[in-house]
């Protein structure tokens, strides 16, 4: 089911949650939201779900409208078959596991054995089955998240919203569940709308990704062109990319940093308003001294497994993050490197996005 | 504590009965020339209080105490709960050795006698005692306690529904069957009034009475105090009565009225003594002198209570007059019957009336 | 704050090696439980214990003959004719009107707790102010109202030429009366329950396809359940107990009931208390069993509402049904205050208690309204007055602390004591408060403490027999509160007593407010214990009224002060309301 | 201060959630706990902190036993002075942001003025400060993390606890948090033990990571010991390695596996009691189809940012994952590939460990 949200608005007493937020999620499509924590995106769900009055705007799950303040017309939580993994997990305490399962298939008029079933293949799934039994309140802060997700899932509804669903788990359980949330999802032609921050979640479920900051929705499209332009230097940042730097002048290919004494050269010409250049650090090739780039200093040197993340001190310029594969030739810290940037890595962008993205790239 | 500036004060001074005439405390205390308590004994009364503890009505007891301080000028306490209650706590209290009463009056021979068993009334003798001791069923246990009054039990009716013709006359009225489902009773084993008009009513009338009064299918009540209320609304019409506490009703202003039957009224007791310590009280012994003279007797029967004292003028009740205590009319349950029969004629009464319990 | 020592869940059944006896006495755990078991059983169990005495020796046990001729004897007191039917009525009664009071009580609770009714405030007044009525000042309003002949609703209505008679002499009357004024207990502690709640729990139930009914019963009802249990257990008892309704509106239907049985036994002469006792004794086993039952019920399950994951309140939108809930409320208001008080001052003002028809008021003289002006002059009713105020206050806040301590240790530690505590505080309950009371007289009568004869003797007895409503309020509220909150505080350094105050109390404060509360109001309305215990010094409102009413021809005054009575339990509720009200936002 | 834990056992009821664990944090030193879900983490540490009450064993902290089973001694908990970071969060509702982080200040008897200050110096750390007078509910999830993450920051605890602490912030948040905490444990000293999901996390921060498994620690080493040789096939899965294979027959360098006719090559000689073969798939190199290798054909083939995850199913054997760099040489899904594995990459491990690691391995 098609979601349509328009002009949506949220307001706390005073304090404006959601302003204006307009998005659309296609049939069967899953949508990630991501954005800083406190920016809106717990309202929004429940806004969508229906647990929020909100202030303005419209939703329409389907052919449905749900919410109109227009109109004042607002279909109850239950009618709209929308399901919802509560960040706080929600788990009712007075029931067991199962039972909690079984909830939304009873209210389903599911018969009781049937149901039972259907509960236990889905905690299966979650790898709960043994715990069925057990008293909700006594399980352990991952495994009510598991009942949460698991109850969502027996749920089947046209429209699930996640929010945060994985958090607690460990790495690999997660990245059993959201395989299976993704076949799940895409085998029933789900509409759903996941809240991670997780950027490999976000990466692997997404088949957009909606960047919200300050209650509103900011930039929209699919992972790889989220990641390869973001829309702004805070998406951008927000986005892993921890090199971004103001631009004081920009003249043709080139590039002054406002802070530093020190100009790049870009792949395209700088375009009006540019305030901004952004790098990944994956983009950034360090190597001992004396190759081609800047000459600057390791300042820390972090193993991360598979690689190594550096800080460099830029000799008369910024500190730049570089993140390259583990391998005999790393550096220690205090070594002198050279920093390359390539001019097709350079993302010249705007401060900020002030207008939400344009409705047209939204896919049916 | 204590009644203060109650209503009742004023009550107890002008509306139930005029003041004494004489009231000469220049030596001791004499009230229309009898003598209630010499100069010494009145002295420390006057220093002292009486802590009643009371199981009679406690309307009539304002009004008694009232008027008590009025002639006597002696302070005076009343403690007053149900007659069960308050025989458990006379005996808790006196078994713990904390019996704060100076006098305890009941309205039940049996507990009157329990309570002379335990010790928690002391031999006295008031200066009537040797009027007192011509009268039967008056004086027992050589003093140990006395009968302050009698309690008059009869029947009576709602006045504003009730008029002309139709006002019950004798007990073979209230058969009439124009009062079926109309009749108020409270059941024999509410209290030992209740089971002396049950007995007087089967020796009076036989059993054939009490059946045929029970078919009228009256409405039965546990406390006195809700059917009088009942009455008076006239939920019931006519019912069985408390002769005193009826006629402070109608006082009061209910719609109610008495009567005092021809063939007869039963009786129940009002029975006082004075406890260890009220032996040390002389307040608690002017009350006794008092409650049994002249001018005490008087007050009661204005009450709507039988004197117990013999030989007295007949007071009124307001417009009524009750039959003197010695008299054809009136039916006593005397400490005898209560102890041997009270079982047998709830049962009786029970049965007559199919009530349970 | 005793120093209690808390532990979470406890591993009981944990292969644990059998403690030696050395070991466990170097264990501070729970050692504050046992002075407080102390004091418990001290105010409770001693005066229990005469009772069960008396059920079981051949003479009353008073003080001054207390000997140990035992004899199973009483216990024939279960054949005599009737008991049997009068246990039936009994029982349908009580949980007819129990179902009723919680029906009331749980509707009221939930709206002013969770939803936008119109007037939250005001609604919650009408849940409480059935409170401020004594059951037995109400059923007699009620009997003025709804007797069949002259009630004054049955006068309206044939003054309106409706053909339709109201008794309240019945079955349902008794049920009706009974229901209506036992409700309070349980919209209070459902009130302190459902304002705990955690809308997220049932948003849950919303997303998951539960309509809002669904949503009640599945959710938000079962998550009360501690609180729904434990006013249930109350009003049951106390309605299976309550003398005064089945005295004025059974009895004239000639509906028998065990409290009238019991009452007809203590007033036989001579007095069958030992039989009395032995009735007192049975209906002891039985309440602890339900407790016990209701604890095994209970202790599957959690029902912690407010966690550390935050808490929002949220109400929930009645929409169109805003305003006829809102109707209902007014229609028990109506029912259950505003007829009965005004049946009441009809009674203090009217000169003459017999009415034919309302026409009868517009006769000149009829009306007078002297009655206020006489009580509120007299030197008793001001004195008494003073004197339940005081004791009241005074009993209701120790009574409340006490509940506290007793509910925080049996429900958040794993004192050894805990049961016992738990049952200890339940006995009062089953123990009819006129076999109770006698007890407790005998009970300090032989202490030898000179307390008897004073203010203190009433207000340690209230605190004992109101233990069990204390102890049920205090629980439910510390059953929804999560422990996580509290052990955090002492993490950061606060000594558990800290804690407790800092943490779970502020958290608990509408339940603690609540208790309070109820426990002022039953103080206020208490009779038949302070009956035996009440002195010309201590004289307090609830007998004062009582003698009034007893005194048949005083009825005008006896209304005019109730009236003043309901006043003054109005005024002095303003406190613990006020603490009572709002939310839990800082 | 160094704690010490030696043979604690705790049960819930009948279930035992931890048996027997030994564990020494050194002074100032930082530990991460890593383990499944459920596998007994937090009620470690709430063991630590003075919540449960082991059903065996002996806690020390610094000088002092705060619990010992077999004398019955137990320090309560306030007395311990150890801070903790709830994975409930644990957030009081009825206090205001700013109240809930003077908490443990007021506690010390810290003046009120000072005690604000300072709380407010925390809060600005976690980004709180222009929401300190609202109240503790009225937050988001994040939101309400940071309140508790300040609130034990503010206290500073000799030890410090963080159970999952920065599981619902943003990547940048979270990665900011990081270093901050990873710096105030450093300067300050103090000993930590640290529970995350989030791989980074663990070894960002972690001095060791200690790896529990149904309720004991069953490796405890630095992070590149842990990365580099798990101890068993079981963590091997744990720490992200993807491929572990169960080993049917070894003979010398050569492993045969038990469920696939293909044999491996390995840099040492198989052990004893050798049960599986793993390889990180960091180093499987997937190679369009040609090259030296196994053939086998692209299955999956999902796009990560900065590195294309694959997996290939093997001709006759079974599927490998593997995490290549992006770039221009991508394979898609459905083409042929040849898949190497160098030798020295291969890990041959038991299936468990049963004992835990030796106690001298540790850190004073
Ligand atoms: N109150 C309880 N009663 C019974 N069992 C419990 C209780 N609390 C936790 N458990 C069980 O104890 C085990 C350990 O729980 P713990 O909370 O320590 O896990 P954890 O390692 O923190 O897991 P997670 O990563 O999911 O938070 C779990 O299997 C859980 O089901
Ligand atoms: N009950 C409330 N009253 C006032 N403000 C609130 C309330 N609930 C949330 N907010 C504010 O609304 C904003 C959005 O909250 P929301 O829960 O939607 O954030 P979020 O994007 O889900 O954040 P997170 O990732 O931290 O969960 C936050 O800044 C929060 O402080
Ligand atoms: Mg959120
Ligand atoms: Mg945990």
């Amino acid at each position: 089911m098609q979601v349509t949200i328009t002009n949506l608005s949220l307001a706390y007493g005073g304090f404006a949650a959601v302003k204006g937020l307009d998005l659309t999620i296609g049939d069967g499509e899953s949508i990630v939201l991501l954005g800083q924590s406190g920016c809106g995106k717990t309202s929004t769900m429940r806004c969508i779900a229906g647990l929020e009055e909100p202030t303005g705007g419209r939703i329409s799950i389907g052919d449905t409208v749900v919410f109109d303040h227009e109109t004042g017309r607002s279909v109850p939580s239950f009618r709209r078959n929308v399901g919802m993994v509560f960040q706080s997990y929600a788990v009712w305490p007075h029931k067991t596991v199962v039972e909690n399962v079984m909830f939304p298939l009873r209210m389903k008029k599911v018969r009781r054995t049937a149901a039972r079933e259907k509960a236990m293949e889905v905690l299966t799934l979650v790898g709960l089955d043994h715990l069925a039994e057990r008293g909700a309140s006594q399980l352990s802060g991952g495994q009510m998240q598991r009942v949460a997700l698991a109850r969502s899932m027996a749920m089947e509804p046209s429209v699930l919203l996640l929010d945060e669903p994985l958090s607690n788990l460990d790495a690999r359980l997660r990245e059993d569940l959201r395989v299976e949330l993704r076949h799940i999802q895409q085998e029933r032609g789900l509409t759903s709308m996941y809240v991670t921050h997780d950027q490999q979640e976000a990466l692997a479920l997404a088949d957009r990704i909606a960047i919200m900051q300050g209650g509103r929705i900011t930039q929209l499209g699919t992972p790889e062109e989220v990641y390869a332009s973001p829309a702004s230097a805070s998406i951008a940042k927000f986005m892993g990319v921890t090199n971004v730097f103001a631009v004081g002048e920009a003249s043709g290919n080139e590039v002054h940093l406002a802070d530093h004494a020190l100009s790049l050269r870009t792949a395209v010409a700088a375009p009006d308003g540019a305030a901004s250049v952004a790098v990944r650090p994956e983009d950034v090739v360090v190597r001992t001294e004396g190759s081609d780039g800047f000459a600057g200093t390791v300042e820390v040197c972090v193993y991360q497994g598979s690689s190594v993340r550096y800080q460099v001190a830029l000799d008369g310029g910024p500190t730049v993050d570089a993140v390259c594969p583990a391998g005999p030739g790393a550096l220690a810290r205090g070594e002198r490197a050279s920093v390359e940037i390539a001019p097709e890595s350079l993302l010249v962008l705007p401060d900020e996005v002030t207008d939400t993205p344009a409705q047209d790239e939204v896919a049916a | 504590g204590g009644s203060g500036q109650s209503p009742a004060s004023e009550a107890a001074r002008n509306e139930v009965l005029p003041m004494p005439a004489q009231i000469d405390t220049s030596n001791g205390l004499v009230i229309d020339g009898e003598k209630i308590a010499d100069k010494q004994l009145l002295e420390e009364a006057k220093k002292d209080k009486v802590v009643l503890y009371s199981g009679s009505g406690k309307e009539s007891e304002d009004l008694t105490i009232a008027r008590f301080k009025a002639e006597t000028g002696i302070d005076i306490e009343l403690t007053r709960m149900p007659t069960n209650k308050l025989s458990e706590r006379v005996l808790s209290e006196h078994g713990a050795n904390q019996l704060g009463a100076g006098v305890v009056r009941v309205t039940d021979p049996l507990v009157a006698e329990q309570f002379a068993e335990r010790g928690v009334y002391v031999p006295y003798k008031p200066p009537s005692y040797d009027e007192l001791k011509k009268g039967d069923n008056v004086v027992f246990n050589d003093g140990q306690y006395l009968t302050a009054y009698y309690s008059a039990y009869a029947f009576g009716y709602n006045s504003a529904a009730v008029q002309g013709e139709d006002v019950p006359k004798k007990w073979a009225d209230l058969l009439d069957p124009k009062w079926k489902g109309k009749l108020g009773v409270v059941h024999a084993g509410a209290g030992g009034t209740v089971t002396a008009l049950a007995a007087f009513q089967l020796d009076a009338f036989g059993e054939d009475y009490v059946s045929k009064l029970g078919a009228q299918q009256p409405r039965i009540f546990d406390t006195t105090s809700v059917q009088l209320e009942a009455l008076a609304r006239g939920e019931i019409t006519v019912a069985t009565l408390g002769f005193n506490s009826t006629y402070g009703a109608e006082v009061a202003g209910a719609p109610l009225k008495l009567v005092v039957p021809e063939d007869g009224i039963s009786g129940s007791f009002n029975l006082m003594g004075l406890t260890p310590a009220g032996e040390k009280s002389a307040a608690a012994k002017v009350f006794i002198n008092w409650t049994m003279s002249q001018a005490g007797q008087k007050f009661a029967a204005a009450q709507g209570f039988v004197p117990a004292r013999p030989g007295l003028e007949p007071t009124p009740t307001g417009e009524y007059q009750l039959p003197p205590a010695d008299s054809e009319q009136f039916h006593l349950f005397t400490p005898e019957d209560a102890a041997q029969r009270s079982a047998s004629t709830i049962q009786s009464w029970n049965q007559a009336f199919h009530f349970t319990g | 704050m005793t120093t209690v020592q808390t532990r979470p869940a406890a591993p009981q059944e944990a292969p644990l090696p059998a403690p030696s006896g050395r070991r466990r006495r170097r264990r501070p755990k729970g050692l504050g439980s046992l002075p407080l078991l102390f004091v418990v059983s001290f105010l409770i169990l001693v005066p229990a214990g005469f009772v069960l005495l008396a059920a079981f020796s051949v003479d009353i046990p008073r003080p001054g003959s207390i000997n140990f001729d035992l004899t199973l004897q009483h216990l024939a007191v279960f054949i005599e004719p009737g008991v049997l039917r009068a246990t039936v009525n009994s029982l349908i009664i009580g949980v007819s009107a129990t179902l009723l009071a919680l029906l009331i009580g749980g509707f009221l609770a939930f709206a002013t707790a969770r939803t936008n009714i119109p007037m939250r405030g005001f609604v919650f007044l009408i849940g409480l102010m059935p409170l401020f009525l004594p059951s037995y000042v109400g059923a007699l309003a009620w009997s003025q109202l709804g007797s069949p002949v002259a009630g004054l609703l049955n006068i309206g209505m044939r003054d309106l030429g409706i053909d339709f008679t109201v008794n309240i002499y019945s079955m349902f009357g008794v049920v009706l009366v009974m229901g209506m004024f036992y409700a309070p207990y349980a919209f209070l502690l459902m009130h302190s329950s459902m304002s705990l709640m955690n809308p997220d729990l049932e948003d849950a139930a919303g997303v998951h396809g539960g309509s809002t009914w669904q949503m009640l019963r599945s959710v938000t009802f079962p998550l009360a359940m501690p609180a729904i249990l434990g006013s249930a257990l109350l009003v049951f008892t106390h309605i299976f107990e309550n003398f005064p309704v089945s005295q004025v509106l059974a009895t004239p239907g000639q509906i028998d009931t065990l409290p009238t049985f019991i009452y007809r036994l203590m007033n036989a002469s001579p007095s069958r208390g030992n039989e009395a006792a032995v009735m007192a004794v049975v209906l002891v086993i039985v309440v602890l069993l339900v407790t016990l039952g209701q604890r095994r019920i209970l202790a599957r399950r959690s029902y912690t509402t407010v966690s550390g994951k935050g808490l929002k309140a949220r109400r929930i939108s009645l929409g169109r049904w805003r305003w006829p809930l809102f109707a209902i409320a007014l229609v028990y208001l109506l029912l259950a205050i505003v007829l009965p008080l005004a049946a009441l001052i009809l009674t203090a003002v009217r000169t003459s208690p017999y009415m034919q028809s309302f026409s009868d008021l517009a006769v000149p003289g009829a009306i007078d309204f002297g009655s206020f002006g006489r009580v509120l002059q007299s030197d008793l009713f001001l004195d008494s007055a003073g004197n339940s105020v005081i004791v009241a206050v005074v009993s209701a806040a120790a009574g409340t602390l006490l509940a506290f301590l007793v509910g925080y240790t049996v429900y958040r530690t794993k004192a050894k004591a805990r049961g016992a505590l738990e049952g200890v505080s339940m006995v009062p309950l089953a123990i009819p408060a006129i076999v109770l009371g006698m007890g407790l007289l005998w009970t300090w009568l032989v202490m030898p403490v000179p307390l008897y004869g004073t203010l203190a003797v009433l207000m340690i007895a209230f605190v004992a027999v109101q233990m069990p409503q204390g102890l049920r309020g205090i629980a439910s509220s510390i059953q929804s509160t999560e422990r996580d909150l509290e052990d955090n505080a002492v993490l950061h350094g606060a000594r558990r007593s800290r804690a407790v105050l800092s943490i779970t109390v502020p958290l608990m404060r509408v339940g603690i407010a609540s208790t309070f509360l109820m426990l002022l109001m039953l103080s206020m309305r208490e009779l038949t214990v302070p009956l035996f215990l009440y002195t010309s010094d201590t004289h307090i409102l609830s007998i004062t009224i009582f003698d009034q009413f007893e005194n048949g021809g005083a009825l005008q005054q006896a209304a005019a002060m109730s009236v003043i009575y309901c006043l003054i339990m109005f005024v002095l509720s303003y406190l613990p309301r006020r603490l009572g009200s709002g939310g839990m936002n800082p």
